[in-house]
């Protein structure tokens, strides 16, 4: 009798443990949905496409190492979506995906317009996003801290160029007094070229051309001309890279020996590199991130990682790549912090988050923590110039992979 | 003085390209009246064409990249058969507003197709002419955008001829003209539109060709271009094939007159405004005499 | 009886809105609404006249300007400046139309293009006024009828819906009023038209306003919706396109032409996108080439398919019906 | 120059067509033989346009049969009858005003059958009509109606037509131009040039026609030689519209 009762018993432990042992393995298996939110479509594609392939590389490593731990070892599910290349369609791929799925964050969007426009869901749904668009448009109290830029401000990439001719002048006695701006027409470049004025005259340099131009040009020779006509000894640009290439290769043609420092965009993007074959060396540019810079090859997991990304897509892995993989490292750390999917509780977390390791510590100079205004305190931009068909990074010294090749 | 010559030198070069561009467009509107939103997704897939083209392999020499001039330019001519067959011939029965309708589509369409085919990387195969220039006294000029403009201009002869004095030519331009009297003539109409879209885009496949060794490749590169050609044609006069050339010089020289001597970001918009005012004041186009019924 | 039904509609659509809650559907449904608005107020002049103005943007972007510059410069609430910028847009129509009446067919539409064009340049080209390319963000935090700010998307919803009703409900009737026989008898022939006492410059321009008017007043709802005005895409060609777009896929000749169309147009678009979005490029190709199918398929638009299958179903179970005359 | 074989040049047999569903010609009968200048008369709107319409190929015929020397005409594309050796004069100034002069004469000799002779048809129209020669390089639209109308007729002529499709050639043209066009018709005619003949001047045309067909209402009411139509009084009933 007791024997059978307790044998019952046994049984009936031994199931509710079963049970309970099944269910924290359900949920250990509850995944946590992240969104990747970006142009897939449209003249932007290859801008989204870039930064996907980074998060993708991010979330499967996280995923192998065991993803969340706090949340049980739970794994990061993506969920990859198209903003297209206008507002309207950023607004309405943001509400899809917001309504489709229970999110934790999302990493996205890239261009500063369909950032902006696709905030306001995002706030109204509680959910954070963590972005690698520079816009500083987006950090309005409106956004309620709902935004975190990983990467640089586009005003920080106009100071840091400015830094970088005080340097050069210092330094190399270079003896670079005036200066040309050229910008493109839309949120980056007129955010470019604000930090550009503001630090142009504590530099002391003589502004000697100063031009928006509109995008998606045909033929670049009359900017060149321009620019010729002015004097400029450097000239600080920010164009995507169709414009790129055709403004470098008119300067080549015209037989300028005009210093180009590119303000991110197409002067440090793959296809530049390809496209002037040997004759990309030499070329200057700030980035937000390259892969280059001191914090990326002194880990040697983090090179590894940058390889496997050239091994997978062909290219070394460019600016919006990086940013993607910080970004989803970045979530990562805050789901571990928050050991919650809630997204209000991610938000809270993403605020908080200081990190020196792991992943994340791709972005220069190897710590990403968020300021009050969403962001990246410690961010550093990096100038960097095409060596051997790559860049390389030569400013700031700390972050420095190489010397300056003299033009 | 040397600054004018270059930024008309300048204009004149990328001009010629617009020339290519818009002799197709006008073309097309000129025969099957016909207003084509594809046509600078023409003008990508003959660049994309090249490109493919390119990449087969490419003999070693300053030139080698232009041999897949030809090739490219036979290549869209078959396309442009092929949108004509499966589209556009029975969309000549159809009003006006069918047709934007059809080719807004087709734009899109193609440059969707264009990045699932070939992503939406930017593609361009190194080659010794990009950045190559002559410098003549103090102006410089470019040898790639060069090429273009002599072929263009080549091109414009052999038009004239063929439009001039071809039976095809001939025959066009009757069907332009009068298409129930053409037929009576005995002109296949129907043959006289294969053959102006296989052209037309034929024209974009070598416009496309001409620019791959300085201009990337990309799926939404056409749209850069087809306005330019668009206002060009108006400017000409439309259907006016040959006007249509002087309308992209012209058009090219603005741009650059204009972006060179006063606000960069301003060469669109002086372009606009001159398209409005030849629209306003002599609507049947600068380099059309004989006002024409549309 | 018509208004009757209509209003029954209306309430219908307002109610579904508002059971659907705040979410992604309101969102697209508020969205196609004012598509939709925009082709109707689009097809009043174009779809009825047969001028094609690719250049609608133009409209939106003055009538959007206009009241972000007030609201944010000097404060004036978008109810108010709303109207100033309503009427701009009518301002410029009238500009633009007096201007372009001698043009037709392709010189036309290629005349209304340029002209949102050097709109959009001086949007750019001020950037001290209107903030230039970076756009204008708008956020809100609280209620505010003036501002037109609301929480809650549902209120633009039940706006851009109740407008899309009085537009449809107005183009009926000018269709059916002197003016719409007007632009209809523009439509088949100017010179006889005019022969016939029709005052066509006065009905051209009166049509095209009208138009544009209309065009503006669902523009500002729309910004105010959106919450952001990038002049790229406000003032651009790819808008103009949609609003030209929606209305022939539907049918320039139906009432519920552009209704039709922006609800097709709509479904494929965010359809394409949620199903292959996420592989680049396809979303695009699909909508494309979907517009493509349905003009060969129908030249005449969606509404004319809709009845032609119709009929044709009729006739299969016999019961014989008049068909579309032959255009 | 043609080989008068015997029987028929053009028959048309219960011929009926119309627009939009509506049948505006009721079963026309109609026969041209070598040779020969057969008139069609009738007042306006008795079809007689939508008659050579139909020969020509540009409205299809919804029954009976048009053949030209027994090849059937009917369904054909509008290009074809031209290939066969019709030539068609269009009512009105048929000119393709942005062509030359001469480039509207060679126009008329497209069909692969008549290119072989472009010069010696050229110098022959040439002949006929001498007002042309000296403004071969200019615009067609410059000429004057007159000379508008014999340059249709001489590039009808160009392609060496077994038949040629005359509408209305008198229309809108002053007396003194069109006893020169009928001249230059009757130059033709006595070359052995088959002609058929749309006219509703009745006495020009019938000083010409061997035969004539007098429409009603898409009917042919009368038929035969030229003086027994013209006594017959349905062919002033036809042109009173009685």
């Amino acid at each position: 009798m007791t024997a059978r009762f307790r044998g019952l018993i046994a049984a009936w432990v031994a199931a509710a443990a079963f049970l309970v042992v099944a269910m924290g393995q359900a949920r250990a298996a509850a995944p946590v949905n992240v969104a990747l939110i970006f142009p897939l479509s449209g003249p932007n594609a290859s801008v989204g496409e870039q930064s996907v392939n980074g998060a993708k590389l991010a979330a499967e490593e996280i995923n192998q190492a065991g993803g969340i731990k706090s949340l049980g070892g739970a794994q990061l599910k993506l969920i990859v979506a198209d903003s297209t290349n206008n507002p309207q369609g950023s607004v309405t791929t943001t509400e899809r995906i917001l309504a489709q799925h229970q999110l934790s964050a999302v990493c996205g969007m890239g261009i500063s317009p369909l950032t902006v426009a696709a905030m306001p869901a995002m706030v109204r749904h509680h959910v954070p996003l963590v972005t690698n668009s520079i816009a500083e448009e987006l950090i309005t109290p409106s956004n309620g801290g709902y935004v975190f830029q990983v990467g640089a401000h586009a005003r920080q990439f106009g100071e840091q160029q400015v830094r970088f001719l005080r340097y050069l002048n210092t330094q190399y006695r270079m003896n670079l007094t005036k200066a040309g701006v050229l910008y493109i027409n839309n949120p980056y470049g007129l955010a470019t070229r604000k930090g550009i004025e503001h630090v142009t005259k504590a530099a002391g340099l003589e502004v000697v051309f100063d031009s928006a131009y509109p995008g998606n040009i045909t033929d670049a020779s009359p900017l060149v001309a321009r620019i010729q006509r002015s004097g400029a000894q450097v000239l600080f640009a920010a164009s995507y890279v169709s414009d790129a290439q055709l403004i470098l290769t008119a300067l080549r043609g015209a037989d300028s020996h005009i210093l180009v420092i590119g303000a991110g965009g197409g002067y440090i993007w793959p296809p530049i590199g390809q496209a002037l074959g040997k004759r990309v060396n030499g070329l200057l540019g700030v980035a937000m991130w390259n892969f280059n810079s001191m914090n990326v090859t002194r880990n040697r997991h983090l090179v590894e990682v940058t390889r496997r990304y050239a091994r997978l897509y062909g290219t070394f892995m460019p600016e919006q790549a990086g940013t993607g993989y910080a970004g989803m490292f970045v979530i990562a750390a805050a789901l571990e912090r928050a050991a919650s999917a809630d997204p209000a509780k991610v938000r809270d977390a993403l605020a908080k988050v200081d990190i020196d390791r792991g992943g994340a510590t791709i972005m220069q100079p190897g710590r990403v923590a968020f300021g009050p205004n969403g962001g990246n305190k410690y961010i550093e931009p990096v100038v960097v110039q095409w060596q051997g068909g790559v860049p390389h990074t030569i400013f700031p010294e700390t972050l420095a992979t190489a010397h300056l090749h003299k033009p | 003085m040397v600054f004018l010559l270059q930024s008309l030198i300048n204009g004149l070069l990328i001009g010629g390209v617009y020339a290519l561009v818009a002799m197709g467009l006008n073309l097309m509107f000129g025969v099957m009246k016909l207003v084509n939103f594809a046509h600078g997704e023409f003008l990508m897939a003959g660049m994309y064409a090249a490109v493919l083209l390119a990449g087969l392999g490419v003999p070693a020499g300053f030139w080698g990249l232009y041999w897949v001039a030809l090739p490219g330019a036979f290549l869209m001519g078959g396309l442009g058969c092929a949108v004509y067959l499966l589209l556009l011939r029975r969309a000549a029965a159809f009003g006006e507003a069918a047709q934007i309708l059809l080719t807004v589509g087709l734009s899109l369409g193609m440059q969707g197709a264009a990045q699932v085919l070939a992503g939406s990387d930017f593609r361009l195969v190194p080659n010794p002419i990009n950045g190559a220039a002559l410098r003549l006294g103090g102006v410089t000029v470019q040898i790639g955008p060069l090429v273009a403009f002599a072929v263009a201009l080549a091109v414009t002869a052999a038009m004239a001829w063929l439009l001039g004095r071809s039976w095809f030519g001939r025959a066009a331009r009757a069907v332009a003209e009068d298409i129930a009297l053409a037929q009576a003539l005995g002109v296949d109409a129907r043959r006289v539109f294969l053959m102006t879209a296989a052209l037309a885009a034929g024209l974009a496949g070598l416009a496309g060709a001409l620019i791959i060794p300085y201009h990337y490749t990309f799926p939404n590169v056409g749209q850069s271009f087809v306005i330019v050609a668009f206002l060009a044609i108006v400017i000409a006069g439309l259907g006016n094939v040959l006007g249509a050339v002087l309308g992209g010089l012209l058009l090219g020289m603005v741009q650059s007159v204009t972006a060179s001597y006063l606000d960069l970001d301003l060469s669109t918009a002086a372009i606009y405004v001159l398209f409005l005012a030849v629209l306003l004041l002599r609507p049947q186009g600068l380099f059309t005499r004989r006002a024409r019924t549309v | 009886m018509m208004l009757l039904k209509a209003l029954a509609v209306w309430v219908l659509a307002l109610a579904l809105g508002f059971f659907a809650g705040s979410g992604y559907l309101v969102q697209m449904a508020t969205a196609t609404a004012i598509l939709a608005l925009w082709g109707q107020s689009w097809n009043l002049f174009s779809g009825l006249s047969g001028n094609i103005s690719l250049g609608h943007s133009a409209f939106v972007a003055t009538a959007v300007y206009i009241t972000l510059v007030l609201f944010v410069r000097w404060g004036v609430p978008p109810l108010w400046g709303g109207f100033c910028g309503v009427g701009a847009a009518v301002a410029l129509a009238a500009l633009i139309g007096a201007a372009t009446l001698r043009l037709h067919g392709p010189y036309f539409s290629l005349a209304t293009l340029a002209a949102a064009a050097v709109v959009l340049a001086l949007i750019l080209h001020y950037p001290d006024l209107t903030g230039g390319a970076s756009g204008v963000a708008l956020a809100f935090t609280h209620n505010a009828a003036l501002s037109l700010e609301f929480t809650d998307g549902r209120v633009y919803y039940a706006i851009a819906v109740t407008l899309l009703f009085a537009t449809t409900l107005l183009v009926r009737w000018v269709r059916q009023s002197r003016l719409g026989y007007y632009i209809a008898a523009i439509k088949s022939s100017e010179q006889t038209a005019a022969a016939a006492g029709v005052h066509v410059a006065r009905v051209k321009v009166a049509a095209f306003c009208l138009s544009a008017g209309l065009t503006a007043v669902g523009s500002v709802v729309y910004v105010f919706y959106l919450g952001f005005a990038d002049p790229n895409y406000l003032a651009g060609l790819t808008l103009s396109i949609e609003i030209a777009l929606v209305a022939f896929l539907g049918g320039a000749d139906f009432l519920l032409g552009p209704l039709v169309g922006a609800i097709f147009f709509e479904l494929i678009d965010t359809g394409a996108n949620a199903l292959v979005g996420a592989s680049g490029g396809w979303d695009m190709m699909v909508l494309g080439f979907a517009v493509v199918a349905a003009v060969m398929i129908e030249p005449r638009g969606l509404c004319a398919m809709a009845v032609r299958g119709w009929e044709a179903l009729r006739c299969a179970f016999g019961y014989g019906g008049k068909t579309l005359a032959p255009v | 120059m043609e080989t008068h074989t015997a029987g028929t040049l053009l028959e048309v047999t219960e011929l009926r067509t119309g627009y939009l569903g509506v049948e505006v010609l009721h079963g026309i009968e109609l026969v041209v033989r070598p040779g020969e200048t057969v008139c069609v008369l009738g007042a306006n709107g008795a079809g007689k346009t939508t008659l050579l319409h139909a020969i020509m190929c540009r409205q299809p015929a919804w029954s009976g049969n048009i053949r030209l020397r027994g090849v059937e005409l009917g369904g054909a594309p509008p290009f074809a009858p031209a290939h066969l050796g019709l030539s068609y004069v269009p009512e009105g100034r048929g000119v393709l005003a942005s062509l030359t002069v001469r480039e509207n004469l060679e126009l008329g000799a497209y069909p692969p059958r008549a290119r072989a002779r472009l010069n010696d048809n050229l110098e022959r129209v040439l002949a006929l009509f001498p007002p042309l020669k000296p403004r071969l390089g200019e615009p067609a639209a410059n000429l004057s109606g007159g000379q508008q109308q014999m340059l249709v007729i001489g590039r009808a002529l160009m392609a060496a037509p077994e038949l040629i499709l005359l509408d209305e050639p008198s229309l809108g043209l002053s007396p003194a131009v069109t006893g020169q066009v009928y001249s230059a018709l009757a130059q033709l005619k006595s070359s052995g040039q088959a002609i058929l003949l749309v006219e509703q001047n009745v006495s020009m045309a019938l000083k010409l026609g061997d035969r004539a067909y007098v429409m009603e209402q898409g009917r042919i009411v009368v038929s035969g030689g030229r003086e027994r139509v013209l006594a017959d009084p349905r062919l002033r009933n036809a042109y009173l519209g009685l």
